[in-house]
This record gives structure tokens, sequence and C-alpha cells, in this order.
């Protein structure tokens, strides 16, 4: 009996929604899967569309960005910029061949925090049947030679 | 030359065939090309749709899907209950894809939501207006309308979306292009009672008086309406009403009727004498 | 019509309304062509356009060099003349800063026998004239013919296509060079805290580069074409720019290159845009 | 080289029952940077937090991660313990295993990994972290003030009673505000101008006020602490200073039949006018559209009679220009439009009023002296129908919220009138009896149990003329039968809306509006009198629509928050701020376009001859609110958020490495 793989999803939150709704899911003792690793930043308007790039350089086999509902922006707007941005490079990716699956957007609330867990279950779900993510894995195998160590301070 | 498909219903073949006649009268008249459908069935008004949900959106759907099939992208229903079933169903098969493919295996047709239902003052805004001024041959000058609307013909609004539906205006914009005078009253769309019409006759009497009264007293020499129940309950009940209230003497006449007769149409052709109050004393 | 194109600039440069011509010349031979920077009337002669003129002229007119000689009147395809457009609309030149030289090519971009002067006109001339004679040629089916084989594909057949194409970038950026609306001063990849794209020419490298010139270019990409003729090793760049117009087309009902005065789509959001795959 | 400690919570066994907080302390340890890492059952106790300080001075730490609970809970708790030991507090970071980890996870071993996971996450970004410093900017103490209503006037006075200067611009020629036209007040039927009218003339009077009547906010630039505003006075072609409010010119102007803003058109008034009797400035105005000088060159005769020589005809706008450290928007509200409802034949049946005019009709100081008579006939009337809810909670004509004072004012209607006309009956249909607020209740069944109104549940639909009366048509949808009433008069409760172009100024000032166009809070329940522009505070109904405690209410909240902000020379706010590389910003504005508080400027980069080389992007420290759309948009990486950095994402990115 093989092993059941357990991918590695890395999640991009925002501070205001997402991960207050993430904080609900754990005060209310919400049980869901443990693969997802998850990087606060202010807004989804913050975050750059290469972070996802990179997530898959470090071995992530999906990535997640949840942030607050159209209207809900703490900072008014941030959401809606953000809606353009991922239309467009989740198009790009999958242009390039990168299951629809493996990057996943949602917007969760301070009080979702149901839909939190169950938004965790679901992906986890989803990209557990993709698998892992081999070909960015061939990509970096194949450049790993030359690949640079990035100094510490 | 306009093309439209045209949709009598049973009304326009049967009790109200002069409304049938005018309204084939007056599209020649304005040089529209009625392409009535090929083996058209009943709507289902009132009796389907307090009866079987399915059945109800079955009858018209398969009007609809005939019209598809038939090259037809524009439908005219006079019958201001043909109307209102058809563009209903048009509504709830567009928003809903699963009860469309279960109204599809039904009628055993595929229809794709490609139609657009028209009533009777819906065409003529789109296709006669504002032109119909320089059409008119006898203008109906000095003669005032009270145009009734009944409760069918702006409502639901949300389905419609057509005209106010509390206080509508597009009657009156066409009655004035005839250059008859729209008079304002409040009673235009009230209810004429048509639903009870033979179970409660006595309500219908009731209702279809105060609007005559009210439509008479505002100065109206004819009422206008673009119904088929509405003109059988105004002018059908007139003689109870007369009976119980007094005499009202209102005519009744389609609006197809009075664009027919500011055409030049002859009255004989428009079905005038069919009805029980006579217009010819007012129309001449 | 190269006359008319000759009188036009040499006029411009006589009544001093431009600075500068910067136009094709004669190259090395009769197969090439080379672009010119004409300042003085005498030289209007030197003018020509012919089947070898396809660099997107454009790029010159953000650089600082070329900013000393005075307001520029370019020699503009339909395509140039939209790259001019969003060059004003992203205050890189300033809309009475430049004026277009109106030239119409064939379908392929290139110039030949029928090719038209179509006269100078200023941005928003230049942006009307866009709207009426060439916005209906924008990704017309065989344009996105490439894309749309590609979207045909599996998502696995997808990956092992660009993943074999990118692996032949060697990194060299002509892409970024020929392109005219890549005039940043410092290019992402020059940027080396945070190193935002890996740099050695290996495949995720290379994943990373092609990934950011093709997404610093959408809802921004005039079409010239000009990044896949540049490719020394042929990567089908323009498939890429091509299946993002596409999809900002379909999402926010925009091309670009007929706004001058306009936010750029990716700067601005209206608050009904898709969210379809939003959970 | 980073010296990190890492400090691991129990939380009692809250973290300590599914995490292996051992376990994760001895993997930190191993983290590149980290030179210090423990564990501790509660780390936010005071010997928790000692263990941090002491770690930081003993261990010279330069950076803190602290696996706990959220940051959302004791992040203030421990970057005020890192920055008593000496540490920058924004070196020091939380890792999330609590809420994210131990609260949602069964599996020990999984929770544990998750939990190094996290914590590697912070500890990479602390490496990467950069001491930050609250940003000073300086404070104009001088309140400016849009709105001269009850709100506005409220605030004025709260902010200038703090000792602290005010600016109060009025579009109107008087202040005052609907409060003015008011008859009684509800639930305590106090005259409206009686309660009003002392406070309008104390800001007048008002040492610490300048009041800036039949004037408007022409253009505002700046931002919290230093704004400035440009205000447009327009021309009154009345001199204040000269004119002692005689009257005489108003007593001759010829032109007497225009009808009265005021008095909603019940009542007249002539081209040279002021709004009231009791107007602050009580100095009178002319309106040029009708004034006979101005439209055909003839009459002059207030010139004519002027004792003092105040009329001007040749006045003309005047901008001032006034710096100002905080807004407070009192603009208040329009009453709705009631064409939307043709079937109720306002406009068209004289005898059919909305609730501000009944108001006029109900003042002792209106067009009638306070008899309640028909418009049409001056007839008192036998029967008066209210109708509530009209636009309000209607989807069918666009708003769907609710008005809030209408329930009220209705009730308030039907005694007044019952007070006045004891033989009267009023009628109400309304769709619900919304009357939360003291004493509120027990005002409506005043109205009904001893003044008598008869309340229908159900719409009206429709009202038309017939023998005189006007026919209201309605149902009881309580006792299910149609309701049909011969009234005299109809009183439409009309919707609360939104001040007409009031976008125009929300735009002028960068704040946000809703959908419909109310001005949005910062925060619908924690900062409900703040706009989410910093600086900008919100009074009355321009927010929302709100009855007169309430308006007061939250003018004398917004004027706390003004003289809070006053209250030192220099304001402090959070360093999360956005950073131009100028070097390599090509000026191509993104961040621009993107910034949602107007905090990016353009700046010109000058050579030394002070010719302009080229143009970058400058973030205003002030106005910034560190959301970071710049950073992310900018194409050549030219900006960055302190605090959330590129360098900071890459390596919280990089943590997650196989």
């Amino acid at each position: 009996m093989s092993e059941e793989f357990e991918p590695k999803i890395t999640a991009f939150v925002c501070n205001w929604c997402t991960y207050a709704g993430a904080d609900l899911a754990g005060t209310s003792r919400l049980k869901y899967a443990s693969n997802m690793r998850v990087i606060k930043l202010p807004c989804t308007g913050r975050i750059d569309f290469m972070f996802l790039i990179r997530a898959f350089e470090q071995g992530a086999d999906a990535v997640l960005v949840s942030g607050c509902h159209p209207g809900d922006c703490h900072y008014n707007e941030g959401n809606y910029y953000a809606r353009r941005r991922w239309t467009v490079f989740r198009k790009l990716l999958n242009f390039l061949g990168i299951e629809e699956d493996r990057v996943q957007f949602s917007s969760v609330s301070a009080a979702e925090g149901r839909k939190w867990a169950d938004l965790v279950n679901e992906v986890t779900g989803a990209v557990r049947k993709l698998g892992p993510f081999k070909g960015y894995k061939q990509l970096m195998e194949k450049s790993r030679f030359i690949q640079p160590v990035e100094a510490g301070k | 030359m306009i093309k439209i498909g045209y949709y009598p219903g049973c009304s326009l073949e049967g009790t109200s065939s002069d409304y049938g006649m005018s309204v084939r009268r007056m599209a020649e008249g304005l040089g529209w090309e009625l392409r009535e459908l090929e083996d058209w069935n009943c709507c289902g008004a009132s009796a389907a749709h307090q009866t079987n949900r399915l059945l109800a959106l079955s009858l018209p759907a398969r009007v609809l899907a005939l019209a598809e099939e038939q090259g037809v992208t524009e439908l005219l229903a006079p019958c201001a209950a043909c109307s209102s079933r058809l563009i209903s169903t048009n509504k709830t098969l567009s928003e809903n894809p699963e009860t469309a493919k279960e109204i599809n295996e039904i009628i055993e047709m595929n229809y794709k939501g490609t139609v657009k239902v028209l009533n009777v003052i819906q065409a003529l805004q789109k296709h006669a207006m504002p032109e119909i001024e320089r059409k008119v041959r006898r203008k109906l000058t000095g003669l005032k309308v009270a145009c009734y609307y009944g409760c069918l013909l702006v409502r639901q609004p949300k389905v419609l979306k057509f005209d106010d539906p509390e206080e509508p205006k597009s009657m009156e914009q066409i009655v004035a292009a005839l250059g008859a005078e729209a008079v304002d009253w409040p009673l235009k769309t009230d209810c004429c009672g048509a639903g009870l019409s033979m179970s409660v006759t006595e309500a219908v009497v009731d209702l279809t008086h105060k609007i005559l009264e009210n439509a008479k007293f505002h100065g109206a020499q004819v009422v206008a309406v673009a119904c088929p129940m509405c003109h059988s309950n105004l002018d059908m009940r007139q003689l109870d009403v007369n009976r119980r209230y007094g005499a009202q003497n209102l005519p009744i006449l389609f609006l197809t009727q009075l664009v027919g007769l500011a055409l030049g149409i002859p009255e004989k052709d428009l079905g005038l004498k069919k009805h029980f109050v006579k217009a010819t004393s007012v129309v001449k | 019509m190269i006359e008319q194109l000759r009188a036009k600039a040499k006029e411009l440069l006589e009544k001093r309304e431009a600075g500068v011509i910067i136009g094709y010349g004669r190259g090395t031979n009769e197969t090439t062509a080379t672009p010119v920077f004409i300042t003085s009337p005498a030289r209007a002669g030197e003018l020509i356009f012919n089947p070898f003129c396809y660099n997107n002229l454009l790029t010159f007119v953000t650089r600082d060099e070329h900013k000393q000689l005075g307001k520029p009147a370019v020699v503009a395809r339909e395509c140039d003349m939209k790259a001019a457009i969003v060059l004003v609309q992203e205050d890189q030149i300033k809309a009475d800063g430049i004026i277009l030289l109106s030239v119409s090519c064939d379908e392929q971009g290139r110039a030949d026998a029928a090719c038209r002067f179509n006269g100078a006109m200023t941005i928003p001339e230049a942006e009307e004239w866009l709207k009426k004679n060439y916005r209906a040629k924008e990704l017309t089916a065989d344009k996105i013919a490439q894309v749309a084989e590609l979207e045909k594909m599996s998502d696995a057949e997808r990956w092992a296509f660009w993943s074999k194409e990118f692996e032949r970038c060697i990194k060299c950026y002509a892409c970024r060079q020929a392109c005219p609306l890549c005039y940043c001063r410092q290019c992402i990849v020059e940027k080396n805290l945070p190193q935002w794209v890996l740099t050695s020419p290996h495949p995720a490298g290379n994943m990373a580069w092609n990934i950011v010139r093709a997404f610093h270019l959408a809802g921004r990409c005039i079409d010239c074409g000009e990044c896949e003729r540049a490719c020394p090793v042929g990567i089908p760049l323009l498939a890429l720019n091509r299946a993002l117009q596409k999809e900002v087309l379909r999402a926010f009902d925009y091309v670009s290159g007929y706004d001058h005065a306009g936010k750029p789509v990716m700067a601005s959001f209206k608050k009904d845009d898709d969210e379809e795959f939003i959970k | 080289m980073s010296r990190i400690g890492v400090f691991v919570c129990h939380c009692g066994e809250n973290i300590g029952r599914t995490v292996d907080c051992a376990k994760v302390a001895q993997a930190a340890a191993k983290f590149p940077g980290v030179v210090h890492a423990v564990d501790y059952k509660y780390m936010c106790s005071d010997p928790g937090q000692n263990l941090i300080k002491q770690a930081i001075r003993e261990k010279k730490l330069t950076g803190v991660v602290v696996a706990a609970c959220s940051p959302r809970m004791h992040e203030p708790t421990f970057r005020r313990a890192a920055a008593e030991a000496g540490l920058n507090p924004f070196l020091c970071e939380m890792a999330n295993i609590r809420e994210h980890v131990s609260w949602v996870h069964e599996d020990r071993a999984a929770a544990t990994a998750k939990a190094i996971d996290h914590t590697r996450i912070m500890v990479e970004k602390a490496r990467h972290d950069e001491p930050l410093f609250p940003v000073k900017v300086p404070v104009t103490k001088t309140a400016l003030v849009i709105g001269g209503g009850i709100a506005g006037i409220q605030a004025a006075l709260d902010i200038a009673n703090g000792a602290q200067k005010v600016i109060l611009v009025e579009k109107e020629p008087s202040i005052g505000g609907h409060m003015a036209q008011l008859s009684e007040t509800f639930p305590t039927l106090d005259c409206s101008q009686c309660i009003l009218t002392p406070r309008m003339v104390e800001v007048a009077a008002h040492p610490n006020i300048k009041l800036h009547t039949f004037s408007e906010i022409e253009e505002s630039k700046g931002y919290i602490g230093n704004f400035e505003v440009k205000i447009r006075k327009k021309a009154r072609s009345v001199d204040l200073k000269k004119c002692t409010g005689c009257g005489l010119c108003m007593e001759k102007c010829p032109v007497k039949n225009i009808k009265s803003e005021f008095e909603c058109g019940l009542g007249a008034r002539t081209a040279i006018y002021r709004p009231f009797p009791q107007a602050v400035p009580n100095k009178p105005v002319i309106d040029r559209e009708h004034c006979l000088k101005f439209q055909k060159g003839t009459c002059g005769v207030c010139a004519k009679v002027c004792p003092v020589a105040a009329i001007n005809y040749d006045d003309t706008d005047e901008i001032v220009t006034e710096k100002i450290g905080a807004i407070v928007l009192a603009t208040g509200y329009r009453v709705m439009g009631t064409d939307l409802y043709g079937e109720y034949g306002y406009g068209k049946y004289p005898d059919v009023i909305d609730g501000l005019q009944f108001e006029r009709l109900a003042s002792a100081s209106g067009p009638t002296d306070g008899n309640i008579v028909r418009p049409s006939d001056g007839k008192v009337p036998k029967k008066v129908v209210f109708l509530k809810c009209i636009g309000s909670r209607d989807n069918a004509h666009g708003i769907t919220y609710c008005s809030k004072i209408c329930c009220m004012y209705v009730a308030k209607h039907a005694m007044l009138y019952k007070h006045k006309v004891h033989d009267g009956q009023a009628y109400v249909f309304y769709m619900d009896i919304r009357a939360g607020g003291k004493n509120y209740d027990e005002f409506v069944r005043r109205a009904i149990e001893e003044d008598g109104a008869m309340y229908y549940r159900g719409r009206v639909s429709r009202i038309y003329e017939h023998g005189g009366k006007l026919i209201v048509k309605g149902v009881d949808t309580l006792s299910g039968l149609n309701v049909q009433i011969d009234a005299d008069l109809v009183v439409l409760a009309t919707a609360m809306q939104a001040q007409e172009g009031i976008e125009k100024l929300a735009q002028k000032l960068n704040v946000s509006y809703d959908e419909y166009n109310f001005f949005t809070e910062a925060h619908p329940k924690l900062r409900p009198v703040e706009a989410n522009t910093a600086g900008i505070f919100l009074a009355g109904a321009c927010q929302a629509p709100k009855d007169i405690p309430e308006a007061v209410a939250q003018a004398g909240g917004a004027a706390a928050k003004v003289l809070g902000l006053f209250s030192s020379d220099e304001l402090e706010r959070e360093p999360i701020i956005a950073r131009v590389n100028e070097n390599t910003c090509v000026a191509c504005w993104y961040c621009y376009n993107v910034c949602p508080y107007g905090a990016i400027e353009k700046k010109e980069i000058k050579d030394k001859q002070g010719r302009t080389v080229r143009w970058v992007a400058h973030v205003n420290e002030s106005v910034c609110a560190g959301c970071g759309l710049c950073n992310a948009i900018c194409p050549s990486k030219s900006v960055e958020l302190d605090g959330f950095d590129d360098g900071q994402s890459y390596a919280e990115i990089g943590a997650l490495s196989e």
C-alpha cells in the first residue's frame, strides 16, 4: 500500500480578512487539513505575481491567494486591482500548462472561519488528486547545479 | 418590410376575432409582414399556470421553440395574457438552465432562447414610432381616449422591463401620435376582474363600473385596450353595468383598431361592428 | 508614397515642428534597413520604407540620448502608433511631444507595394485614425490561430511545449530590448535583492524570465511582434502575448493602444469585473 | 549577522497538547541566524515576557520570533516587551502556531511540522526586518467643518469650545440646515428653532469660529494635519461688513413671487432675501437669477434704499485659501424627489405634499403661521393621510435602505395635526414601525392611542382626485381588506438621500462614498466617525440617514477625534509605509494610478541649474496607509513597503524550500 501523497501548499493571505478568518477557524476549533503554510501580507493587492512563481520554485504543489470579499477591502480597492491581476495571471499560467487547480483564489472574510476550513480541505483535496507538481520540480532539478546560494544577513 | 412572427393565440381566433382582424389590417397598413407561426398551440394562460408548473412552462416553450425553428426572432403576441406567459417563460428558461433542459425534454425540442416576444404596444413602439404620425390618413383629432392597461400589459415589471408599472405612458404616446387626446386618469392599471368573469360576475360588474365611470369622469369618449379579456369585460359587461349603475355607453376599442382607423382602414375591416357598445357614434 | 513621406519629413524639420525624424534608412546593403535619426531637412531623402523596415522605432523615443535631439517625428506603422499611445498613457512621452508619420503596412506587419503614407498625426489624431482603420483588425482569427491551437492541447502538452521552447532561451534579453514598452531604467532581472528571476539561462530561470516578460506586457502589448522577431532562438513569444491580449479583451473588454488619456487597464478596475475564478 | 531568538509558547495546553513545543524550539535552534531558542508554558505572562527581555539583553538579539497565538492577539504585547528591552519593536515577529496550527489540527506530527514551518517563515522574515520608526507629521491646528446644519454646528462648537480654531463653510446664505425648517422635534415636541437658533448665534459669535456662508469647497490638497483648502465665497452682492440687516431692501424689492426654498415652495420670497427671519448671518443675499438689476439692468431699488450702501452689484466670487489640520464633513441630506411615484400624483395635485412641506405648514413661523391648511384652497383638511417608505426600502425605485427618521416624524406629524385640528383624523400607511430609541416607541404609541391616528399596515397603490377629494387606495394587510380614504391632504414621507452632486466633493477630498453617495466610514463599527482618508471625519446624515440626536452625537464624536488629533503638535503614524527608489523609478505612474489614498505624489528631479531632469514617484508618508499596492504593481520594483518588503516576502517563501 502506497502512502497517500501529502501536497505542499503555500497560501498568501491578506491581514484583514482571510488571516482573521483563519484565526476564527482556530478559535472555533474547526479541524482541517494541515498541508497549507500561510504567509501574511497586508492586502491581496500587495501580492506580487512573482511570489507565486517563487513558491513553485521552492517546491509548492499549489498556491492559494485569499483576501477580502469585493467591497470589503481594508484599503477599499486593493482586492479589486488584485482581481484584475489574478484574472490575467492565472490565464498566463494555465496557457503555460499549469493546471488551474494549482493556482487558486478565494475570498474569505474575517467572519468566515468555516469557509476557510472547508476551503483548505477542498484545495488540499484537489491538489492531492493532481499529484505532485512534477513539471516545476523537474525544472528545478535540471537547474539545480547552478542555483545561486542566497546570502543571509 | 418589417418581418415579425405572429402568434394570435386562442382569443384572437375566437371571442376577440375583431382584435385579430385589426392586428392583421393594422400590420398591413404599417407595412409589417406578419408571419403566423405554423402549428401553434395554446399558451396555457390561467388554466395551466394555476395547475401545473411544468405544463405552464411547456406550452409557451413549445410556441417559442416553434418560432425559433421557423426562423422568427421577434414574435408578436397581441393578447396580453399570451405575451405575459411567453415573456415569463423566456425569462425563466434563460435564467434556469436546469429547468430549460427539463422543458426541452418534455416538448422534445431544443429551444435556445433567441426569440424576443413583443406585445402590441412594444411592437408599435419599436416598429411604428414615431414615423406613424406621417402615415396617419385620418387624424383622430378631438377624440378623447382613456388608455387602459389592465393588470398584465405592464406587469410584472422585472420580467417585462417596459414602461412604469404603476403610471404607464406608452399607450398614451401612441394615441397622441394618432392625433387623439389621451386623458389623464388614475385607474389605467386597475383590475377589470377578468379572472372572475364567469365565477363572480357581480364583482366584475362592480370593478368594470369603477373603471368606466372614472374614465368618463376624466372626459374619455372611448377606452383603448390591448387585451382581449379587458375588452370583453369592459364591453360585454357594460350592459350589466348600465342596468345596475345607469348608462355608461363608453365604447371600448382595441388600440389596433384606433391605429387602423387613423391609418384610414375601413371600420368593417377592423371588426368594429362586433362590439356590444357601438363605437360608430364616436368614431366618424 | 515614399516621396510624400520624405516631403513631410522635410517640411517638419524646415518649419522646426520636429527636431528629429526617426525613420528607416538603407542598411549595409539592399536587403537591410537601419534606423536613422535625421535632424537636417537636407537629409530627408535618406528615408526609405520597404519590406526590410521592421524595427519598432518607438523604442528610441524613451531613451535619454535621443530625447536630446528635440521633438521626434517617428515613422510608425499601426502597431507602432499604438506603442506611442501607450507611451503617452504611461507618461513616458507627452501627448504633444511627438509626431507620428503614419505608414500602413501589410497583414504581416511588413511594408509592401501597397503601403501608404497616411500623413503626420498628433497622438489624438492617431488614436482616432486607429479606431477607424485598425481596431477591427485586432485579434482576428488568423492572429490568434496559434493561441487557439495551444489552447486545444491538454495542460500537460502545453507545459511540455513551453518548457521545450523556454529551454532554448539564452537570456540575451533581445525581446526586452526590441520592445517599445520595456522602457524601465532598471529591469526586474537586474534587481538582486531579492533575486526576482534566477539569473542563469537554465530551465527555472528561463521560465521565470518568460513569465515576467509576458506578464509585464499584460494589457499593454501592442502586438508589434518585435520580441518574437528579435528572439535569436525563435521562441514564439507573440503567442504568449496574444493569449494575454485575448484574456484582457475577454475579461475587461480592452485592447491596448486606443486610450492615451485613460488609466492603464491593469491599473484600474470595475466593481463588477469577472470573479468567477475566486472561490 | 542576525542573532535571532525564538520563543515557543505552550499556551498552557492550548498549543502543547497538539504541538511538540520542545521539538519546535530544537528545530528552530538550527535555523540560520538563530542563536537562542526556548519553549515556555505562557510566553505572554510576566515571567514569559521577562524571558524574552532577558534574552534580548544577554544574547544581544537582533530579532525576536515568538511562536504562539495569532499576532492579532499578542503582537502589541511582545513588541512592547521587545522595546522595553531596547530592541526596535518592528524586529519582533510572531509565528501563529495556535489559531493556525494547534487548534485546527489533530495529528501531532503534522501539527508540529507545520508549527516548525510557520516558525521558520517568521525567522526568515525577522532576519530581513529593519528597525522602523514612527512617522511624525506636523499638525495645523485649524479644523474645517463643511456644512452648517445641526451636525456641522455641533462639531464646530465642540471643537471651538475645546480651544481650537474652526472654519465653518455653508453653501446656503445662512447656517441652520434642515433643522431650521422643522416645526417641532420628536420625541419631546419641543420647537426646533427654539433649540437651534441659540446655537446658530453662538457659532456666529464664537471667537474661535470663522464662518463662510454662501460658500463652497473649490479644491483640496494635502493630507492629515496639513490640508490646504480653497473655498469659493460666492458673490453675495451684499457687503456683510456694511449691512446692518435692517431689511429695508427686502421690503422694497419689487420681485416678490419667487418660491421660497426654505418654505419648500409653499411661501414666497423676494429677489434680495434672507432664507428665514432667524438666519445667521441675518443679512440678505441677491438671487441674481431673479433680480431685475441682473436680468434686465433695471430696478436697483435695493441699492437706492440701503441706508449704509451695502449693496454691491459688482460683487464677484472670491477664492480664499485656508490651511487646515482636520476636516469634518457634515453636508447632510436632501429629501428625495417624488417624481418617481407618478401614481401618487405629487406635483400634479397641490394637496399631495412631502414631509418637509408639512413641517413648514405646521411651523409657527411658516407660510401659514402654523395653521395646517391645504395648499390648494387654504381649507383646513379633515382627513390627512400619511404614507411612509416613499422611496425607502423600495427595490423597484432603486433605494433599498431605510430612511430611519420617517416612522418618528410621521407619528409626530399625526400628533401635531391632531393637536391643531381636533376634529381631524390622521391615517398612516406603514410597512413596519421602527421606533427604536429612547422614548421613541412610547411616542408612537401616544400618536396612536392618545391622538387617535389610524395606522394601516400596507401600501397605497394609487392616489387620484375625485370630487374635490384625494382618493387614497390602499390595503390593510393585517385585516386583509382594501382601504379607501377620501382624503383632504396627503403627506409623503419621502426618502432621505445624499446631497446632490456630493460625489464631486468626495472626489475633491479623496473620501469614498457608497452606492447611494453617502460617505463611507472607515469601519462600520469601530471607526464610525472617521472617513477612510486620514484626518477627515464624518458627522450627521451625510454618512447615512440619521435623526437629530444621532447627528449631534456623531458630531460630538467627530469633534473629539479632531481635538485628539490637535492635542499634540505632531502626530505619529505606524511606519508601515512605502518607499520609492528614485534612481530606478521611470514615472510610469502605475503606483500613482492604483494608490487608494492619493499618497503617491509626482516629484520633479532637478539638476543643479534647477531644470527638471525627470519625474519620479514619491510617497507621502503622512497619507500612505501601508497597503502595498504600489509595491506589487511596480514593474521595475522601485517601490517597496517597509515591514513587508520584497526581500522579506522572498525570504518567507524561501523558508518553505525542501
